[in-house]
């Protein structure tokens, strides 16, 4: 009875077919930055493609695709400063690229070996992927809370999916935000699908942003397949969390263009038209198209950026690939800082069993 | 319990035709048992995540809402509490909920609704509700899956009263152990061994059969040794109990299936017997389900016991992600060695 | 940025003096129902009063008071239909006295046998006390999706305090009620504390009302003193979803005028002065003062209803007192629809134990 | 980890000056070890329901929030998962969070966050991150509470690697082992046994002097059997074991004390020597710690065991409402009655 939504507008700066929408914020002179919400857009989504061929392959295991939601982790990684804390969930290869996780890493994690997780450099506070749904935005909360109580002036920024929102995980922690006026940012990828279920399916509230009146902080939806957008208001966000302002929802309204993870088949469950929709919309060709008709970019420049991702992703295969096997003692060593006694004899039987392993088995699997 | 050989209440199929036979994995006889769960009895629902329109991540309710309808299969949103809460909700209206949470490493967070009240609601209200669901979920390791995708964390439920824990090992017993975990008045935590999803195929009869909850399943008989599994487990140790043949050694093999309460007469018989065992899993040793076994060994078995129970367990520790997942999972050559070890006691 | 909420108005039908706050809705002519809502209320402080004596003097265990509260129960019972089912947190007394829950059983409850759940009656389906804060709401969601299911014209109505909004299990369910369109109403029992943290250390939202939103809902505030705009807001949602037009969230302003528990000393964590503020507003008075005017009424009758109120205390509290010892069967043969043999076992052991500890025994405590 | 001297690092009391001594109870004990850790450490922070101005339910956190502000005792809205996940986060980012769940009971909504990120962040990120939390909650029956506020479910903390689940069973051992777990720089499961909160007193040299967290601890040596127990059971273990001094019988009574990892040397010395054994827990049996003992002994004691591992449990039922909970809590009576039946053994 008492509450009303005004009808939102998703803050858009470039539209689909790569205008303007109107004036132009002046951080938007900076050429350089465009170009490397570019660049690495484009890199990351011929990461993506290789990663895939090398599930398919054998030579890695299950992954989890960005494509078409490469400019949500682009403007993060962008915006972030580097004593923030970035939580992410799993479509964030662009983010984690930027807070300088090598790509080679990247697929570590995805071919199963927990280095993958251990970044060095600007992430190295960050938090790992977080596989169970949701938890991690309870994490940054944390996170926010240790800077709140120390006095920091760092934020910790967290994303998930659409679907993650149905979990207490995502509303517990972004009510905490709410009345200890938390510096945390919280980017919703509203990819619009949960593997299966439809956005429709997952909530009846007709906004994602909205939520944010639950916990009393503020909340918006921004086009998430403009980078330049996203930018802005994860800055704003940011901005605000470094000045003790409290806690921000944004729902980064995108488009999950991929199958959920390589052990999926989108086909299934949803319309090629739909797919195709999307792609009109698809966040790399909106802003090349938008630097082409600034004049930031020619046909030229784009060989050659093509070229360079791919031998920069190629260099990453290599690399991955070349990682020499964890030793058996990491499975033991790293649960405790003292490693004790039933881990001890543990470590060493099973020393035994990786060079019968090694040495070829009969019996085993 | 017992084997309730239940004819359909209310189905639509045919009673006096042949049940149909079909040749199917172990994901399939648990699509097959809920379906004919499904038709048998229309309080039967099944929920989840993925469930509906994709039929489940793994396929195991591929099917089911084509043929009974959205309101019978039900894509929830994406939450692991409420899918639980909710049953115990349903299940107090006497609907047979049938939830699935698409990884065990997903199912803490439906903890406190199985463990504070679906195991409880019976008791809390002296029989005036109870809560008939059954909570199924793929478990264990093997299958090169991301973290948290291969958990075999099922001591946590079974050391809860009020819940009783089934793990099937076999086509049949999937289909069997199915339908009476759905049939049964109480909740029952239905454990998907997922790297045996696909393994061997069997040949069952869609009969609508339910197999005992009480009753362990001896798989092989023996004199010497007892060898005692469930899950996934049971294949590495009908492997190794055939090698131990070939070395003149003749182990029984017992699959535990009911984890919680567990058929201890049979157990105890089998070592009574043979006096020696050893008790394989792959879940981490301490405070297990092999713990438990070994235990009620010691305290009721110390005299007949000529060698100390051996066991084979999976590492105490997470499991490895997937590169190394394999020196985590207990294999044949540990099974062999274990109870050839346990035989050299005079 | 988008969203903005209007000032709510709480809805009130009696202000605090008794005295109408504008033109009395029409069912507000039903004397019988008046009277109903005032015996109510007096007969569970009556009631409240007693059984804190009784934990007082050690005949009881712990208990949780609902002075002041007797509004929302009391509303809640007169509007719930049969066909409902009714989910309580612990100071529903009121509401489960109404749906036929003896008064001795409630004191069976808190005196420590489960045989004070098993209800009968109305109230047969109707869930007992949830300990576990907010878990209840699940429940209720899981109930309302079974009449959903069956196209039963039911709801489920379910309770919890300021406190429990704070849970997952708070807002899952909401969301699936919102989602699914659920025939389910949830008044929430803000009495400004959960335990000793006021409302806002709970969360930063300025209402509770609001976190409706966040599920896509309808919410609003209720005056929680006023129980005929509670019973009057409760009809409207409950008409609602038994029309199939799904759930709504109330939040009642209410006050905890006692202690949290007989375990607790509220004099810890707040003041006199609020609690004596709080006493101005409190439900029995108003409504009296406002039957007076009516001419609905007198000394004489509240006379008679305070003597009444005592004897059927009275004669709960012996029936409370003159049950049997539950057998020590009962331990065992509820766990399960067929007890198994370990605890047939266990079952006989203990009844040997029992014996043992009735005999008087000097090991054991 | 062996016995840590630490001095202060960062407080603000002098330790030149002979340290306070305090007569307490255990639940007192807690209070100073609190008190005492965040003088010591600016990192220590206290987090819960009711942990601030209201000093705790139990009181185990009173006067804190006075001390060292509320930056540092901070009351959280009502939700576990939160309280446990934001430790975890806290943690992570070098602070030693100290987190309270107002009972044991109100824990499950805590696991997913206690099991897959807590217990697994060190070795997820392979020491990148680590996780100095501890989660205390008070435990076990015997108080006349309702539902939920009786639970003995340390099993399920103890069954997951990479997590501490320790039990003080007096107010010297609360403070020493409360000390140390928050010292320790990985999650500690700290569960307080509330029957005894009040129960007895004991002198406390504030000193600061964590106790060890790798060891079980001998209260009574004995040569006849031995007697194991944890937390509140203790007392009547202690009681037990001098009534059957009476009796001509030498029970040892060890205090496991850490539930994981479990000095197993120390208790296979002990049957080792006595050559009987009984288990005393208030927890169900099923899958319990003290099956892990049990199983323990048959594994590695079975050559030096004379009779068959004796077991006092709780019943393998929820917690009884409080009119028949007596019937629940293992008593002295059963105790001995166990141990002499153990002793009948040839
Ligand atoms: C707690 C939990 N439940 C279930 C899963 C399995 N699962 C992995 S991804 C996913 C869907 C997530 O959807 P969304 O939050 O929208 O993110 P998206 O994958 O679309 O980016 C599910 C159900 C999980 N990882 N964790
Ligand atoms: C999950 C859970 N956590 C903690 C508790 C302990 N506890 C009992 S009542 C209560 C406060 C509840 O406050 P609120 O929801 O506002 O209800 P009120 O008691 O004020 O009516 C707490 C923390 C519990 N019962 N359940
Ligand atoms: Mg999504
Ligand atoms: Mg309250």
């Amino acid at each position: 009875m008492q509450f009303t939504t005004t009808p939102y507008t998703e803050h858009q700066l470039i539209e689909p077919g790569g205008n303007a929408t109107g004036t132009l914020p002046g951080w938007m002179q900076d050429q350089d930055l465009l170009l490397k919400f570019y660049r690495t857009m484009n890199l990351i989504r011929v990461f993506d493609k290789r990663a895939i061929a090398l599930q398919r392959t054998g030579q890695m295991g299950t992954y989890a695709s960005c494509l078409g939601q490469e400019a949500i982790g682009t403007a993060i990684g962008c915006a972030l400063k580097t004593e923030d804390v970035f939580v992410p969930y799993y479509r964030d290869q662009a983010a984690q690229f930027l807070r300088g996780v090598p790509l080679y890493q990247l697929l570590q994690y995805w071919g199963g070996t927990e280095w993958g997780n251990h970044f060095t450099g600007t992430a190295r506070e960050d938090f790992p992927n977080c596989v169970p749904i949701a938890t991690q935005i309870t994490h940054a909360a944390g996170i926010a809370t240790a800077f709140k109580i120390r006095g920091q002036k760092r934020a910790a920024l967290v994303t998930c999916g659409d679907g993650a929102t149905s979990r207490g995980d995502f509303y517990e922690p972004l009510n905490l935000a709410g009345v200890w006026q938390l510096p945390m940012v919280l980017v919703v990828n509203n990819n619009q699908w949960a593997i299966s279920v439809p956005r429709a399916l997952q909530t009846g509230a007709p906004t994602i942003a909205q939520k944010a009146m639950a916990a009393g902080i503020e909340g918006f939806q921004v086009d998430g397949n403009d980078v330049c957008a996203l930018y802005e208001a994860i800055r704003y966000s940011l901005d605000k969390a470094h000045a003790g302002k409290g806690a921000t929802l944004i729902e980064a309204m995108s488009y999950r263009l991929c199958d959920h993870t390589t052990a999926d088949d989108a086909t299934r469950y949803r319309s090629h038209e739909e797919v195709n929709a999307a792609w009109l919309k698809e966040p790399v060709k909106r802003l090349q198209t938008f630097l082409h008709q600034r004049g930031l970019w020619d046909e030229q420049k784009e060989q050659q950026l093509i070229t360079d991702c791919q031998q920069k992703v190629e260099q990453a295969v290599k690399d991955f690939q070349s990682q020499p096997q964890q030793p058996v003692d990491d499975l033991f060593d790293y649960l405790f800082d003292t490693t004790p006694p039933h881990l001890i004899v543990q470590r060493e039987r099973t020393k035994q069993k990786a060079a019968r392993l090694a040495g070829g088995n009969h019996h085993g699997h | 319990m017992g084997i309730k050989e239940t004819l359909p209440n209310n189905g639509n199929h045919s009673t006096g035709s042949e049940p149909a036979t079909h040749v199917v994995t172990l994901v399939e006889a648990v699509n097959l048992a809920l379906a004919r769960a499904m038709e048998q009895d229309e309080n039967v629902v099944v929920l989840g995540e993925d469930v509906g329109t994709n039929g489940g991540v793994f396929r195991a309710t591929a099917g089911l809402k084509e043929r009974f309808g959205c309101k019978r299969v039900m894509d929830t949103p994406l939450a692991e509490a409420l899918i639980a809460g909710i049953s115990v909700g349903m299940a107090a209206q006497g609907l047979k909920p049938v939830a699935e949470i698409q990884f065990m490493g997903f199912a803490y967070a439906t903890f406190e609704h199985i463990i504070s009240h679906a195991a409880r609601l019976r008791n809390r209200t002296r029989g005036r509700l109870h809560c008939p669901m059954v909570l199924r979920t793929p478990y264990g390791g093997g299958i090169h899956a991301p973290e948290h995708h291969c958990e075999s964390t099922e001591a946590l439920f079974a050391h809860i009263p009020g819940l009783r824990v089934v793990v099937p090992s076999s086509p049949t017993r999937a289909y069997g152990l199915l339908l009476a975990a759905i049939e049964d008045p109480d909740p029952v935590i239905f454990l998907e061994p997922s790297r045996i999803y696909r393994m061997v195929k069997q040949e069952i009869r869609d009969d609508g059969i339910a197999l005992p909850l009480d009753t362990c399943f001896t798989l092989k008989a023996g004199t010497d040794i007892t060898l005692i599994s469930w899950g996934a487990c049971v294949h590495e140790t009908l492997q190794a109990a055939r090698e131990l043949d070939k070395q003149g050694i003749s182990a029984e093999v017992i699959d535990v299936a009911t984890l919680n309460p567990i058929d201890y007469a049979t157990i105890l018989a089998s070592v009574e017997k043979t006096g020696r065992c050893v008790i394989i899993q792959e879940a981490v040793s301490h405070c297990s389900v092999g713990s438990e076994i070994a235990a009620m060994l010691a305290e009721k078995g110390l005299f007949f016991l000529k060698a100390p129970v051996g066991r084979v367990n999976g590492l105490d520790i997470p499991m490895p992600y997937f590169q190394r997942e394999n020196l985590y999972m207990p294999d044949v050559h540990e099974i062999i060695a274990t109870a050839i070890k346990t035989m050299e006691y005079a």
